[in-house]
């Protein structure tokens, strides 16, 4: 496999402004196969505005997308909603994703017994699991997910990221991920992207928790209770595993 | 029984089970009034077709085409609602059709013809001709359904999972309209609209899949019109008002139906 | 000096204006033919004319519904209604051919009507006719015709006395043309005076109730509903049973589903206009009407079936 | 100016200036054809006043709140959306008035009497009675106002905060019913339904508050009417499509405005 | 202030069953003025169908449900959606919720700079920010919060929890709350409740997480990175400290 082809979608110097006010400015990003790329941030930093140009349904002001061409993708929105009249089960509205195994994929993610249940009246972390099944089940190229583990149990967030991990391992898809787990995130990711505006810096997991901008942006979390994970990984930091510092990040 | 009896129990068959297939979806899109917007402003279409002299029909359907390319263009852009959408151009439409008839001085137009049609005067040629375009709805409806749904159910995720939303959306559009034109002539706007509807909300109460929605839609609206055509026989009452009113009364039984169940 | 304006709502009292003003008044006919007498909005133009009448004359507020309330602010002065015209015929609309009501309005009655009021008021020796069970296609009785000549007349001459002698001879000259068209006319009708006929829409009692024709009960009362599957069973039995001749049914009136009630049964159709709105407006036109009634009856009931 | 121009500008500003205060509402909740329903249904009312010869205001008012009520009963239980059940009450009102007809053997009932209206033939009185009507309208918004935009944004949310839902929301069904039912017998039908949603749609491009989005509504129902009836006057049209069209074409150029201000 | 004056609500043995399936089993909790009661629990497990029983918005099939008449509730509900037609600004939303300073609210939240936006527009982690405005403004004498920091950034997860630590003791007002997030829960939390259909275990933070049926759904959670908080408290175990197990609590 050639280098190109591993690669799957480009953003290059991508702005975008929406009603007169700076969402995203010159942001670039490559997303290759079997890669995992993560963007932190803080909240409105325009991560899902972010996603959402990446996959087209939002048109940037400046800038260039492209996708491979035939790309398959694995969409997990941020939320979404469901008209009430319309009679759905949980096995059918994953079905709808495309072709595969439903059962398989239900029973991978713990939900086979709302197999049956309404797609309406399920709760808010199942909707989550459900709607990663669908996502899963595409067998796609890319799996763009905007805070997948959202309202997903202590246990399931855990599991759900190692599930992803296990998979794109097993099938070679890339990941572009938008997530707050920083502990989880971390320990699952080759790279990370810290996102507010524009891009404040991004490398690998490690270097990037060391950097002073993450600091700033995330703090210290002394009193949040919450240390940063820091696995023991031996890898070499080959691709862009240097880390960048463009601008100042304190916004808003 | 005379002929005229089975030709309208065929007819409104037919208009009831392809109504009930297409309006699972008009129903879950909340286009409700999509065939009275049409059958509004196709008042519009036959006053162009007298001002131009170019003949009703083809007025009517460059009215219900423009409408549904209007709804379409609106549609994709979300400060509008459907229904408020459906509103205007429905009471636009009206009023334009109305001052356009103002300078028509020629021929009774009666607004009326295209709100009450009869299903009692379908002739053999009609049938035929509704077969036909119903033939057509059905074919394109089993192409359509899967992309269709999936858009009915998020519009977002669909177009990420390759769904063509404006080809599906424009397609479905379209095929309503054709509907709807076809039916308003024979059996009038106010049967057409309501066997797109009201059996399609009765069926929720008992479907479990989008599938058997729409199959109860389309059985829900064959016996309404058997009900309503019976009870015109018997009773004496006009025949659309009746199957409306038919069907109109199994979604209530289905409402209580669903109350009791859930008690 | 101008020439006083007399507004008609429909083509029958046009016509009769006419025939009795000559030239000697402005007269506008309200509503255009095309339009249905029950759903008109009235533009400006429309209700300045109205404003602007010296006398304006219509059937009555049941038949041209929409005018009621641009009345309202009318002076009442200026408003006739012809319903009420002293001796009329006034036949019920939910009605047995065979004996049918009538009731007759005397003085008393409407001298204490005012347009508004939504009943007619009749004496305790009339069978009560109320105004919503009325037909008001009463103008196709050649007797009430000359009454309402008469009437309309009168009321001419008093906004202008002037031409009291014109008015006077040209209205004996139509109530003349009348009574010999209606001398004629019961003649072409003898051979077919037992005849059976259905009509689609009953606009033609007055006219059948006044020459004594066999119209048999119409197949629907309402201009606005469709029959009943019923109904429409029921009518073609009829055809067939009491060997109808003919159906008449008023222009491009509900030809679907004429076509369902004579398809294969050997039975003539016409379409007349109770309005007559084919007919030249002329001295003649409402003795012409008459004529065309009878002649389109003729015509339906002697004409051997095209039909296989 | 003619004295009925007069009386048409006044009677058609106050209903529009309503109109817009009711519609933003209207919008908001999907029950854009409301009107269209209450119209339809009606009907019912006027051939049930005549079935039991106790006069037609009664059977519409009657008819009106029957419609206000099943609507506020339904919904309560989500199942069915607004837009469907607006179709649905609609269709089976206007089709149960008509069959209701059929026993009514009369020739002078007017079906089509309600849709149109005239406000050129609109009287002092008409003015004094709307005026009167719009006046408790406007009164008890003022009290609704808070309650009801609550509501309108998340009904639960709102009813945890202690807003009663059920009693707002019958007011408010009241209140729109109120509205249509007065104005229906004045000018028409068509143009109070257009009246509630076109210009309440307009509003929404320039709008940054809900009672902005009102105000705007009002003001471009009452600039509608204003063109309207002028158009009417200069070109001789008929005045409430007139009315309806002018509000429809500013709906279409705010749109516009809109567009071009995005790009 | 007497003791039952304290008490805001009360559940007594509720139950509830919907479209055939058990969803909650006799469940029974008091709510105090002051305290805050965490409800933790797996995805699926009735949580957020609880507090809605508790907010009369979900009749139940079995069991009382009594609120101290005149109470104020400020909810944050797991998500809503709002109506695209209707112009409406963060600010106005927040002041929907009652009467209270609402710049100030938004200040203390962090969303200052969003109050003139357009309530439709902003992203999930600003929308979760603007619920818990609008509820805090409202001085309720209850809180009741279904995952109040769902999508919020990790900083602001940490200050918001410290935030509604701090306005309960200025206020002494009540909390229930939904969260997964169990390191921030524990160490704000007067009691604790796992729930699973019915009540697993119940008590104090440091007890509830030590008790074998606490594990048994949440693990030890050793591999994904996430080591439970344990807050050094020296307060007794006075009210209800005792932890109780009733059933098994090991559900599909
Ligand atoms: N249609 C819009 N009009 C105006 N502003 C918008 C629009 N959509 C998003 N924004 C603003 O753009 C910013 C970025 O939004 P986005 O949803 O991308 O944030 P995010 O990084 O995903 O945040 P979160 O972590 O809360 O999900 C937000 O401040 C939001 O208010
Ligand atoms: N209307 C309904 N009909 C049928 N089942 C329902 C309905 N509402 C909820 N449920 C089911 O009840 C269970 C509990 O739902 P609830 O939303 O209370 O869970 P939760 O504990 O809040 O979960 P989460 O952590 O994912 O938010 C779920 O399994 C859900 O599928
Ligand atoms: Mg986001
Ligand atoms: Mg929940
Ligand atoms: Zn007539």
């Amino acid at each position: 496999m050639k280098d190109s082809d591993k690669i799957l979608a480009t953003l290059k110097h991508v702005s975008l402004a929406l009603e007169k006010r700076q969402i995203l400015q010159d942001i670039s990003i490559t997303l290759e196969a079997g890669k995992v790329l993560t963007i932190i941030g803080p909240n409105g930093a325009g991560k899902s505005t972010l996603l959402r140009i990446l996959l087209g349904l939002q048109k940037p002001d400046a800038g260039e997308v492209t996708r491979k061409p035939g790309l398959r993708i694995g969409y997990v929105p941020q939320s979404i909603s469901i008209e009430s009249t319309l009679p759905l089960t949980v096995a059918r509205f994953v079905a709808l994703g495309g072709k595969g195994n439903v059962k398989e994929v239900l029973a991978e993610l713990r939900i086979a017994h709302l197999a049956k249940s309404a797609i309406q009246s399920i709760s808010g972390g199942e909707f989550q699991r459900v709607l990663l099944a669908r996502a899963i089940m595409r067998k796609p190229d890319l799996l763009v997910l905007d805070e997948p583990a959202q309202g997903v149990d202590v246990m399931g967030q855990g599991e759900l990221y190692d599930r992803i991990s296990t998979l794109r391992q097993r099938y070679g898809f890339g990941v572009i991920m938008v997530s707050h787990d920083l502990h989880l995130v971390m320990e699952k990711t080759d790279q990370v992207i810290c996102l507010n505006q524009h891009i404040c810096c991004h490398g690998v997991p490690d270097d990037v928790s060391r950097h002073p901008e993450y600091k700033r942006l995330f703090g210290d979390m002394p009193d949040s209770g919450l240390a940063v994970y820091t696995h023991n990984h031996d890898h070499a930091h080959d691709l862009q595993g240097n880390v960048v510092h463009s601008k100042d990040c304190d916004h808003g | 029984m005379d002929e005229f009896i089975i030709r309208a129990m065929i007819a409104g068959s037919l208009v009831a089970a392809v109504a009930g297939l297409l309006g699972v979806f008009v129903v879950w899109r909340r286009m409700a009034f999509f065939g009275d917007t049409l059958s509004h402003s196709a008042l519009l279409g036959v006053a162009i077709g007298m001002l131009l002299n170019i003949g009703f029909m083809v007025g009517v359907v460059a009215s219900t085409l423009l409408v549904g390319i209007i709804l379409f263009l609106f549609q994709r852009q979300q400060r509008v609602s459907n229904d408020a959408l459906l509103g205007i151009l429905a009471h636009s439409g009206l009023s334009l059709g109305l001052i356009a008839l103002s300078f028509v001085q020629t021929q009774n137009v009666n607004v009326e013809e295209w709100l009450f049609g009869d299903v009692l005067s379908v002739t053999w040629d009609d049938v035929t001709w509704i077969a036909l375009t119903l033939v057509l709805v059905v074919g394109v409806m089993a192409w359509l359904w899967r992309p269709l749904l999936t858009l009915t159910v998020d519009e977002e995720l669909a177009r990420v999972e390759g769904v063509n939303a404006g080809l599906v959306n424009l397609v479905f559009v379209g095929l309503v309209a054709l509907l709807v034109a076809t039916a308003m002539q024979v059996v009038g706007a106010l049967l057409i609209t309501a066997l797109l509807i009201i059996p399609a909300s009765a069926a929720r109460s008992f479907a479990k899949t989008p599938e058997q929605m729409a199959l109860f839609a389309a059985v829900i609206g064959v016996v309404s019109v058997f009900i309503g055509i019976t009870a015109s026989l018997l009773l004496d009452t006009p025949a659309g008002p009746s199957i409306v009113f038919s069907s109109a009364m199994l979604f209530f039984m289905s409402q209580i139906t669903r109350v009791l169940k859930a008690a | 000096e101008e020439k006083p304006l007399i507004v008609s709502t429909i083509r029958p009292i046009q016509a009769i204006v006419v025939a009795i003003t000559g030239d000697n008044v402005e007269t506008k006919q309200l509503i255009p033919d095309f339009a249905s007498p029950h759903q008109y909005s009235l533009k400006p133009s429309e209700i300045r004319l109205l404003n602007k009448a010296d006398l304006v004359i219509r059937i009555d507020d049941h038949l041209e519904t929409f005018l009621e309330k641009s009345m309202r602010s009318l002076d009442l002065e200026k408003l006739v209604t012809l319903s009420t015209v002293k001796g009329l015929t006034l036949l019920s609309a939910n009605h047995d051919h065979n004996d049918h009501e009538e009731a007759e309005h005397d003085e008393d009655a409407h001298e204490k009507e005012s347009s508004h009021e939504d009943e007619h008021h009749h004496d305790e020796d009339h069978e009560q006719l109320k105004a919503e069970d009325t037909d008001y296609h009463l103008w196709l009785s050649p007797s009430n015709a000359v009454l309402i000549a008469a009437n309309i007349r009168d009321r001419i001459i008093a906004i202008d006395p002037s031409n009291k002698e014109s008015y006077e001879s040209n209205t004996q000259q139509l109530i003349d043309s009348i009574s010999e068209t209606d001398k004629a006319i019961i003649e072409t009708l003898a051979p077919i005076k037992e005849m059976p006929f259905l009509v689609m829409h009953d606009a033609w009692q007055y006219f059948t109730n006044h020459y004594g024709l066999n119209q048999l009960d119409s197949i629907t009362l309402q201009e606005r509903l469709k029959p009943s599957a019923k109904a429409l069973s029921k009518a073609r039995q009829t055809i067939t049973d009491s060997n109808v001749r003919c159906i008449v049914t008023e222009l491009g009136f509900k030809l679907k589903t004429l076509r369902v009630l004579t398809e294969d049964i050997d039975v003539n159709t016409t379409e007349i206009d109770p309005m007559g709105r084919q007919i030249k407006l002329s001295k003649q036109a409402y003795p012409a009407l008459l004529d065309y009634t009878a002649k389109q009856l003729v015509e339906c009931l002697t004409h051997t079936t095209t039909k296989k």
